[in-house]
């Protein structure tokens, strides 16, 4: 896996507290192994990620992302990762219509009890980013004036 | 350690897919075998013999005559509750032994049925039994068996003397060739 | 200018195995606005503690990061530890070094550079944290216990003899669960019914236990002392006020044809029933769908027969709404439909039963009185085969976790047959004996050495009839896997214990999870054996996992003290971890423009309107406002709101941002 | 007398203090504030009654002024009966009214969000054809064209806001481009940033968004971006089956769901 | 619509009865079968047993063939192989790496698109009804149905009927009249291609199977694999030698079974050709 040549991706992983956070914590209580590229933030519920923080993380140089939370019906909080769903249907749509990548957001539900799913869904993604490489087209219309910006600023 | 390349048991696993480490020895396959009385190991101890990834037991299995007994009947893998695929291990294990030159004397019939129906299978792209067992005989010179057998069979008109031949047979060698050990 | 501190655990050597905690600590302490940093062995260990209360002090620290286990884990404990040493408890974040790094990955600088960027996220989270209060909640005194059997008996009686209210529910006509069913109990043999019956009976009279048979979960509002739930009581078609239990009808009931579930199938009932003889309420109720009545719509005998006209045919299910301050599921388990094994003849076969028919044939309220005697013609078995393991340890065709209890029941079974059937002849294929608990190996080899029970180490391949005998085809692999074929009589198939169907549906109805096999999950494994995720959830019994008396018992009676030293505070004390709507100062007041739409996404409806008033008392504007007693928490409504005028305590819009930054930043 | 005049002396006779409507201008048609029975004779309603009048409707001064009647053209309708939904406009403080056939047939009032809904049933969304070129256009292109075609585009943005300050349904007292804990958007333009804010103009509308086209027509530089409003309104009502440009009951789009909204992206 | 059809060695051989029963049937329920043109052997339990790629090689060829002859289904009546082409279409279905390196091998492009039926899916599939309507002289016997190995397992590949206690032949005789009875030997192996290298064994597995037919009363055993029927029809003196009991219970294929009640003449399907008499009178 620790092949040098080859490029690493960054991956940002927006996870739920109750099922795909602890489902990743039974992947280390397993001892099951994953690639380093992923870094989970964790939020209460996936009906918290809010649309902006994934524009954020591609502007910040993310490859990939990946949403997580809890499969339909076992929201902790009921409905919160419904509301997520209709969330992500209306802005991957959105998204197509501004050709952003959507192939690099990696949308899935992990139980509590999936730390073998985990594992998985990290591993692939990995790959799968591998192969569409660093995503150049984006960053670099982000930093195009924002750098000068930020220094006037500072 | 079963994970260490190398190992024989990482061997096994990269080359049929199957790990023996999954058995619990419960004994299922043995208790179903038809075999099992005729063979020196019953499946079961085949697989417990290979969990320890010694030469010594990898030796015992490739010189033992249970790998040449079995039918491949399916019924261990039909029932066995980790699904181990005991049939194509024993392909495997019967491969290897004749590669390695380890059959076990008591199984030379068995092989020699073998060789002589693809010899039989590479010379005329098809099965041709009265070569086949005339061929077999001659490997086994098991000159009377089944003498009694040819006349009543010539009367049923089960016999075909001359063999057909596949058109292509070039493609049949090729096959032959490419696959040769 | 914030002063942070940052402690790296080794965690022993889970951490520090595969992650350079030191070199952690000193990148860390590199960026700005952290204090002090350092690792140790043990961070949740007392010295460890006492290393973070002093580092608080001696350097005046406004914030805390601990890279160590997981959050879930030791979040509690090391703000406990700020809180102690005068630092608000929510200005301490936990960086997830164990589960989430050292233990997914292998030992190399990647691991160590991810484990450093995910102490500096969360020292970035710590920046924007506000210091907040816990809140206050009054609880309900007054639990729910979802399954009256031997665990929903246990649970609710310990409860109710703390002095509180308990409402019972089961929905079978009688309390008693399988435990009802068995004959007699290892390692003790002692008789079942003898020692639950009196139970039951105490359950049916205590003062603060209210019994609804009959009745099923239908929905759960709330949470943590404060549930709303509600309880379909299923029509009886039978008055309880009136009826006296006298059971005319039931002799009177044309259907009796029925086989009974209480006799696994062996024995038959009829239409209007009571499951039992010593049932609780002993008191019968119609089963629709075989009832001549409600099937052809002609019969009606059971009332003309009543002689307090106690049958009532069209009364709906009725719904009643309880509020309760904690639930306790004891709905426990089932046993595998044997229709997964072909090969062993069940369901073609007569005389090859699983273990709870034969518990039914052993018990003396039996179908055949206690008397071991084989289904197809009544015969005494002079030969017994027990296959164990059937569909345990077998992903393939069953479950691949091992049942617990059915080597114990096996080995009592055999040892009942041999007391029964003097003469008999009684065969245990095995692969191991699981004997684990106080005097249960003892028991084992009681029946091997005293009463002659055959252990024979291999599975069964097949079962077939043959001239009236059952040939059992298996194998000894104690003399090398060599096939042994047993001509027997009657053959017992220790079936595996499988999760009730339905629990799926409750689980979700209830928000609690449950494992790939329905059985509802702990929150921890080893130290929160008997809470569910969902706080204010407790579980019991074999709902859990397949579990023996002893264990439910004592696991009832856990749940039951969690319960009441739940019931025990005044108030609870909840995570402020809820939504709040901005306020400032006039003429804006909020920024919340008041559209409501949070309303509708919200799943509490914690979401109210409040009027801001000038001093006249005329309504300014009208902006929302979240109730945090109803608030949970899940921060939808601060995705949604445009003006991002809400914002959710603890995962605030300035702490995710900033996480997400210096994740990629760093 | 016009049925119209007719209609608004009624109304001042009563306890309404103002009519808004239309009166001809130097320039064509434009809104028109009559607060006496004298002017109401000025009162016009015709095919070139286009502006939107709600956008006076949630101003606080005028709302100060009481009940208010209003002469409303069809994108009023739609503005109002989304406004009243979201808690912006109350019903009960105006006298809705419309001229049915473009001025020529009978006055017909309104009293609910459901009379507007009803009447607007079978009304098209304004000038569709406007942005099928373009739809046809981008459909055609691949996901990296389309990107480059929006950066360009959106690289012309000068964030004068004419877009929010033309929406009626942009009412919020605090913009998302004015929070600055985070600072979401960076207030200055540039491609990224430009573009960021219109995805959020547009996400903020989705569900809400009635059509009317005034963003598109606001633009100073004439960035497509009615099209991505009106791309995401159509779609998405498809997607959730909703009637495009009508006000929905109880929340929006993005604050409801369906326990079988499809997931197949979800795996 | 005309369907491929691999009779393979055995039905050119010892077993030309089974071939000669399965035309005959087919031609009168008319289903087109087409003989794949210059088939060749599959490799039987002798390819597999000593080298693997072979034991893919020889039935890749045949699948290939038929997939360029322009079948899109084929009948195999041998369960032998029915078996090795089923499992080398699953096995190359599983392994991209694999169906290269064999296409290469046999020197053709292989898909691995074409559907493989044995006898009884073929009835199934396109002559149940056709068949009941067609009976004029039921096959009113008691009948041992005998599935053997190669038909039913492994199930993963074949996905073919109950692995334990099969049905579909004996639902099949019970439509033409015969009563098949519940026994024990239905799948159990009879010593398949040992029949000439272990004769031995052979006469002591089948010998098994034969004794449960006779204690149980049969009439008939059923058969739809040529090794089971040689081994129980050609191997009955060895048979009868182990048991140390005569046993004259005959083993017809079911095409036979079948062709009987539709009133094919004997010698058409050969029955003739058998070493236990069949009474069909």
């Amino acid at each position: 896996m620790d092949n040098n040549n080859e490029f690493e991706p960054k991956i940002v992983a927006f996870v739920c507290n109750w099922c795909t956070y602890a489902g990743a914590d039974l992947t280390g209580t397993s001892r099951i192994k994953y690639a380093t590229n992923v870094k989970i933030v964790r939020f209460p519920c996936t009906g918290r990620i809010d649309f902006m923080l994934l524009l954020k993380a591609f502007a910040g140089g993310a490859d990939g992302i990946i949403i997580s939370g809890c499969h339909p019906n076992d929201c902790h909080y009921t409905s919160g990762n419904f509301h997520a769903r209709r969330r992500w249907i209306t802005f991957r749509h959105m998204l197509e219509i501004l050709g952003v990548d959507v192939r690099r957001i990696c949308f899935t539900w992990v139980s509590a009890a999936e730390g073998a799913k985990w594992a998985d869904v990290v591993n692939d993604n990995v790959a799968n980013i591998r192969k569409l490489g660093p995503y150049k087209e984006y960053t670099k219309v982000a930093q195009y004036f924002e750098k000068e910006a930020y220094n006037e600023q500072d | 350690m079963e994970n260490i390349s190398g190992s024989i048991t990482y061997d096994l696993r990269k080359q049929t897919g199957i790990d023996v480490g999954r058995c619990y020895q419960c004994g299922k396959c043995s208790a179903g075998c038809v075999q099992a009385e005729e063979m020196d190991y019953p499946p079961n101890m085949i697989i417990h013999l290979l969990q320890y990834g010694t030469q010594a037991n990898l030796d015992k299995v490739l010189r033992s005559k249970s790998i040449w007994l079995c039918l491949n009947c399916e019924n261990c893998v039909g029932r066995c509750p980790m699904e181990i695929d005991i049939p194509s291990l024993m392909d495997y294990l019967r491969e290897r032994s004749l590669n390695e030159k380890k059959q076990n004397k008591a199984a030379n019939d068995i092989i020699a049925f073998h060789k002589s129906f693809l010899d039989s299978v590479r010379s005329t792209g098809h099965l041709y039994e009265v070569g086949l067992v005339a061929d077999f005989k001659a490997r086994t010179l098991h000159l009377w068996q089944d003498v009694k057998l040819v006349p009543k069979m010539l009367s049923k008109g089960k016999l075909q003397f001359f063999p057909e031949m596949v058109k292509d047979m070039h493609s049949i060698k090729g096959i032959f060739s490419k696959t040769k050990k | 200018m914030s002063k942070i501190g940052v402690f790296i655990c080794h965690c022993g050597e889970n951490i520090s195995a595969t992650v350079d905690c030191q070199k952690v600590a000193e990148e860390v302490g590199k960026v700005e606005g952290v204090e002090f940093a350092t690792d140790y062995k043990y961070m949740c260990s007392d010295p460890g503690q006492n290393l973070i209360k002093q580092a608080i002090k001696e350097h005046h620290l406004t914030g805390v990061v601990v890279g160590s286990c997981s959050p879930r884990m030791h979040e509690p404990t090391f703000r406990k530890t700020c809180a102690s040493a005068g630092l608000n408890p929510f200005m301490c974040e936990v960086a997830n070094l164990r589960e989430q790094c050292s233990w997914v990955h292998e030992k190399g600088e990647s691991t160590t550079e991810k484990a450093i960027s995910l102490v500096k996220m969360l020292v970035e989270k710590v920046k924007k944290d506000q210091p907040l209060q816990s809140i206050e909640v009054p609880i309900t005194k007054k639990a729910l216990v979802i399954g009256g059997g031997i665990a929903g008996i246990q649970a609710a009686l310990d409860i109710a003899n703390c002095g509180h209210q308990v409402i019972l529910v089961e929905k079978e006509p009688s309390i008693g669960g399988h435990m009802s069913q068995l004959s007699e109990t290892f390692p003790t043999l002692d008789c079942s019914q003898c020692i639950l019956t009196p139970r039951m009976v105490e359950v049916a009279q205590h003062p603060n236990i209210t019994l609804y048979t009959y009745a099923e979960l239908e929905k759960v509002e709330g949470s943590i002392g404060n549930f709303d739930v509600t309880i379909r009581l299923k029509a009886k078609s039978v008055d309880f006020s009136k009826c006296t239990g006298c059971g005319t009808c039931q002799q009177k009931c044309p259907q009796k044809k029925i086989p009974s579930e209480f006799n696994a199938g062996l024995g038959t009932r009829t239409a209007i029933y009571v499951p039992f003889p010593q049932a609780v309420p002993n008191k019968p109720v119609i089963d629709k769908e075989h009832c001549n009545y409600y099937q052809k719509g002609k019969c009606k005998l059971c009332s003309k027969v009543c002689p307090v006209g106690a049958i009532e045919y069209d009364k709906p299910d009725e719904f009643i709404k309880e509020n309760v301050g904690a639930i306790v599921v004891t709905t426990g388990f089932n046993v595998l439909n044997t229709d997964f094994f072909p090969e062993y003849g069940y369901g073609k076969y007569k005389d090859v039963i699983n273990g709870l028919q034969f518990e039914r044939l052993a018990s003396a309220s039996g179908p055949t009185l206690g008397e071991i005697r084989r289904p197809s013609d009544g015969a005494i078995p002079k030969k017994i085969v027990f296959i164990a393991c059937c569909g345990s340890r077998d992903p393939a065709k069953g479950i691949p976790y091992c049942s617990k209890i059915c080597c114990m029941y096996t080995a009592k079974h055999a040892m009942l047959y041999q007391h029964k059937v003097h003469d008999g002849e009684s065969y245990i294929f095995y692969m191991d004996v699981r004997a684990t608990g106080k005097n249960y190996e003892e028991f084992v080899r009681r029946a091997i050495e005293e009463d002659g029970v055959k252990y024979v180490r291999g599975r069964v391949a097949r079962v077939y009839e043959k001239n009236g005998k059952l040939i059992v085809k298996g194998a000894d692999t104690l003399l090398g896997g060599q096939p042994v074929e047993i001509e027997a009589d009657m053959v017992v198939l220790a079936t595996a214990g499988v999760s009730n169907p339905g629990a799926e549906q409750l689980a979700q109805k209830m928000h609690i999870s449950y494992d790939p096999y329905y059985f509802f999950s702990e929150a921890h494994p080893k130290l929160r054996p008997v809470e569910t995720n969902t706080a204010g959830i407790f579980l019991a019994g074999a709902c859990q996992s397949p579990k023996d008396i002893p264990d439910t018992v004592s696991m009832a009676s856990g749940a039951a003290a969690k319960v009441a030293a739940l019931f025990s505070q005044k108030n609870l004390v909840r995570e402020p971890v809820i939504a709040v709507v901005n306020r400032c100062a006039p003429p804006v007041f909020s920024t919340c423009v008041g559209c409501f739409m949070c309303e509708t996404a919200c799943p509490y409806h914690a979401i109210e309107r409040e009027d801001i008033k000038d001093r006249k008392g005329n309504v300014i504007k009208t902006v929302a406002k979240v109730n945090p007693g109803l608030c949970q928490g899940c921060g939808t409504c601060v995705a949604f709101c445009r003006s991002k005028s809400i914002d959710i305590q603890g995962f605030s819009n300035e702490e995710m941002y900033s996480e997400v930054v210096s994740l990629l930043n760093s | 007398m016009s049925k119209i005049e007719e209609k608004a002396v009624q109304m001042l006779g009563g306890d309404v203090k103002t009519v808004l409507g239309y009166e001809k201008g130097s320039k064509g048609t434009r809104p028109f504030f009559c607060h006496t029975t004298e002017d109401a004779a000025k009162l016009v309603y015709d095919e070139n009654a286009s502006t939107n009048l709600a956008a006076y409707l949630v101003k606080q001064e005028i709302k100060d002024e009481g009940k208010i009647g209003v002469c409303a053209n069809t994108i009023t309708l739609r503005a109002i009966a989304q406004l009243a939904s979201e808690n912006q406009i109350d019903m009960n403080s105006l006298a809705l009214f419309t001229v049915l056939d473009e001025g020529k047939g009978d006055v017909k009032d309104f009293a609910s969000v459901d009379d507007i809904n009803a009447y607007l049933a079978d009304k098209p969304l304004p000038d569709s054809e406007k942005y099928d070129n373009l739809d046809k256009k981008l459909e055609a292109m691949t996901s990296e064209e389309r990107w480059t075609f929006w950066v360009n585009e959106f690289s012309r943005c000068i964030k004068c806001y004419a877009c929010r300050a033309a929406c009626p349904l942009c009412y919020c007292t605090r913009c998302i481009t004015d929070v600055n804990r985070p600072q979401w958007i960076n207030p200055w333009p540039s491609p990224m940033a430009n573009m960021e804010w219109q995805v959020n103009r547009v996400m903020h509308m989705t569900g809400r968004c009635i059509g009317c086209g005034a963003c598109q027509n606001a633009c100073p530089v004439g960035i497509p971006i009615g099209y991505l409003s009106r791309k995401m309104l159509v779609d998405m009502s498809k997607e959730f089956g909703y009637i495009p440009g009508q006000a929905m009951k109880d929340g929006n789009s993005l604050s409801t769901f369906k326990p079988d909204d499809q997931e197949n992206f979800i795996h | 619509m005309k369907i491929g059809f691999y009779p393979g060695c055995s039905l050119k051989g010892t077993s030309r009865e089974y071939n000669e029963s399965v035309l005959a049937l087919a031609k009168a329920l008319d289903i087109q079968l087409e003989e794949i043109d210059d088939w060749n052997c599959c490799g039987a339990t002798a390819a597999h047993s000593v080298n693997k790629e072979l034991s893919l090689s020889l039935p890749a060829r045949v699948l290939a063939l038929a997939e360029h002859q322009g079948f899109k289904e084929i009948v195999v009546p041998c369960a032998a192989c029915y078996n090795r082409l089923s499992t080398t279409q699953y096995e190359l279905a599983q392994d991209e790496e694999k169906k290269k390196k064999v296409s290469e091998i046999i020197g053709m492009p292989y898909d691995g698109s074409v559907k493989i039926l044995n006898v009884l899916q073929m009835l199934q599939k396109y002559s149940l009804d056709t068949i009941k309507s067609k009976i004029v002289k039921p096959f009113a016997y008691k009948v041992a149905c005998y599935y053997g190995c190669l038909l039913v397992r492994p199930h993963k590949v074949l996905q073919f009927d109950r692995v334990e206690d099969p049905q579909v032949m004996d639902s099949m005789m019970s439509l033409i009249g015969a009563t098949p009875i519940d026994w024990a030997f239905k799948t159990e192996c009879c010593g398949g291609g040992f029949t000439e290298s272990r004769t031995d064994i052979v006469a002591k597995l089948s010998g098994n199977v034969m004794k449960d037919v006779n204690d149980r009363g049969a009439e008939a055993v059923i058969v739809a694999c040529p090794m089971c029927h040689s081994n129980l029809d050609m191997r009955r003196p060895e048979i009868d030698k182990y048991l140390g009991e005569d046993v004259k219970v005959p083993v017809l294929y079911i095409t036979q079974a079948i062709g009987l009640a539709l009133g094919i003449e004997p010698e058409t399907l050969g029955l003739q050709r058998h070493f236990v008499k069949v009474n069909t009178i």
